[in-house]
């Protein structure tokens, strides 16, 4: 089958869609629709002219794949659509996450009914059962007298029962492509939502510090307390020795010590919870930790390194 | 393209019983055609030797397998009520609203178990009460056994009626 | 019990084309037999005037919607709206024409998504009006609702008629 001939599968569903809207139907359903049959068309005559819109460009990407594959617009495998859908995107230089979401999130669902399914199939129990197994039938006498069991009684001791499980068709319809186009539309909508929300966010945004004063500030602190510790020699050094005085300082010195231990410079550790004194100890590079008379060597490693990243 | 067929072709592939309203929704035709739709149908499939029926729950309609050849059909299909909770289902159907302590003097300690497969299934539920729980069926457990009825007094009332006409057969 | 009834019962549950040897196993029937039965209900169905038919797929047997019923009955089958929804239509109807404001004091927040599920089934439209939105019923309303009217007005009294025909029935 030819480029052609495959749009025209597509045009031939657009259409029959286009052609079941009421006059008075939803809002801009018929001309969404008809923006799809224009854009189809264009790409059946090789004059669709790529738009700068992202939420277009993902929606040609759609019937381009569409066509390209020759699926079938009235039965979209959906596992293999979304396969596809994610490896062209992935190449694509900017990414319709949202979108993307959508259509795994679609598959990932018809997966699950699917699986739900075999799951069932599974669980059914064996048809021959015994009508009264788990049944305690010495228990039965015990209680009758407070129960007045009228007719019911019967349902007791009856092999067959009067209600029974109606055996009805199980209804699928495939995916069609227009759901698949509907499922765009709600993604759009919720992306404009976000977007929306952003812009709001970014209006009513509390005044907020200025991050990067605050975080030369703390490079300093951060620097500035590798100093002191550089002061105090090898070995093991309570954190006390690190304070310089005031309420201030004291916080200064614990959070640049988190900050150290954290990027892997140095080692922390308290002696008794809660209120044990706390330890540090200068990380030393495993290989020349090796070497026993490296302190001076260490020493200038360490150094080197840098503080911050 | 005459009516009744397109209703058929409806109740045929309607995933679940489904009212008048439903219908019209779906086929654009008006709710006296669909009722005289319905009843055609009714008379040509109910009627007949055909192993398939057109069934009417209160106000739902739906297109099932007749009751006698529910065992060779429910091997391909995905029955989900386990046989073995059938007794306790209609034990609750014709007591409702009762008590699961009640039903635990009837049944003994499986009580517990299958009336969490039933609710499960959305065919009982249960409201706390008196230190027990009071349980009831619901709207699903008319639909999933095709009982032409509206309410719990409909339901216990057509079980009652089914009890009655197997005494009057049993010698 | 005839075989045909037996295998049709078969194909009408299992909602996908199965096999001869698939229907044996379900049905303990010989595989002359069933072939003999599948044979008689494709003269039966197929040459009859309903909207089902079986298909043959191979070696595969389906019972499916004749084609030309797809379009109208199939594709639209599961176009169904939930009660809820068709509460919030019968409200607008009556109401009409009505801001969207108003209806989120009367059904609560459920208006945003009900509107929008009636829009998409055209049966309502709207028209921004006073920051909110004014909602209307529409031509598909009436037709699809089998209402005798010809505008909003004459809907509105349609409704009011009903509901007041209801009132004097009840006690």
């Amino acid at each position: 089958m030819s480029f052609t001939s495959e749009c025209g599968d597509v045009l031939n569903h657009l259409m029959f869609h286009k052609a079941i809207i009421e006059e008075d139907s939803g809002v801009g359903k018929e001309e969404r629709l008809q923006h799809y049959l224009d854009m189809v068309g264009d790409m059946q005559n090789g004059t669709l002219v790529p738009s700068e819109d992202p939420f277009e460009r993902s929606v040609a990407l759609v019937f381009e794949l569409v066509v390209n594959n020759q699926m079938n617009p009235w039965d979209i495998n959906l596992i293999e659509f979304s396969k596809m859908y994610l490896s062209r995107i992935r190449k694509a230089s900017e990414l319709n996450l949202i979108i993307a979401g959508k259509i795994v999130y679609m598959a990932w669902e018809i997966l699950r009914l699917q699986s739900e399914q075999v799951l069932q199939r599974v669980d059914r129990p064996e048809q021959v059962e015994l009508m009264f197994d788990g049944w305690d039938p010495d228990h039965l006498d015990l209680f009758l007298e407070p129960f007045e069991l009228g007719m019911g009684e019967m349902l007791l001791h009856m092999d067959e029962q009067p209600i029974q499980e109606k055996v009805r068709r199980k209804s699928e319809r495939p995916v069609t492509l227009v759901d698949l186009l509907d499922a765009f539309e709600d993604a759009k909508r919720e992306s404009d939502i976000r977007l929306e929300l952003a812009k709001f966010m970014q209006k009513y945004r509390r005044p907020e510090f200025d991050d990067k004063a605050h975080k030369e500030n703390l490079e300093e602190d951060i620097a500035l307390v590798w100093e002191r510790i550089q002061k105090c020699g090898g070995g093991s050094v309570p954190i006390c020795d690190l304070y310089a005085g005031g309420k201030e300082d004291r916080v200064k010195v614990f959070i640049s010590l988190l900050f150290l231990a954290r990027i892997g410079k140095i080692h922390i550790w308290q002696e008794k919870l809660p209120f044990g004194e706390i330890f540090l100890e200068v990380k030393v590079p495993w290989d020349i930790a090796q070497l026993e008379d490296a302190t001076v060597t260490v020493a200038a490693k360490v150094e080197e390194a840098s503080v911050v990243k | 393209m005459r009516s009744e067929r397109i209703i058929e072709a409806e109740l045929f592939s309607a995933a679940k019983p489904v009212t008048v309203s439903e219908l019209q929704m779906a086929s654009a035709l008006d709710s006296r055609t669909i009722r005289a739709a319905l009843k055609k149908l009714m008379d040509e499939y109910n009627d007949s030797d055909r192993a398939i029926e057109i069934a009417k729950m209160g106000p739902r309609y739906a297109m099932q397998v007749k009751k006698e050849f529910t065992e060779p059909a429910g091997r391909l299909a995905d029955l989900k009520v386990p046989k073995d909770v059938l007794k306790t289902a209609s034990l609750i159907a014709y007591y409702q609203p009762v008590l699961q302590s009640k039903m635990f003097d009837l049944v003994g300690s499986r009580i517990y178990d299958d009336v969490r497969q039933l609710t499960e299934l959305g065919l009982v539920k249960g409201r706390p009460k008196k230190k027990s729980v009071e349980l009831t069926t619901t709207k699903r457990f008319i639909e999933t056994f095709g009982i032409d009825a509206r309410s719990r007094q409909e339901v216990k009332a057509w079980l009652e009626g089914e009890l009655v006409r197997k005494k009057g057969k049993s010698p």
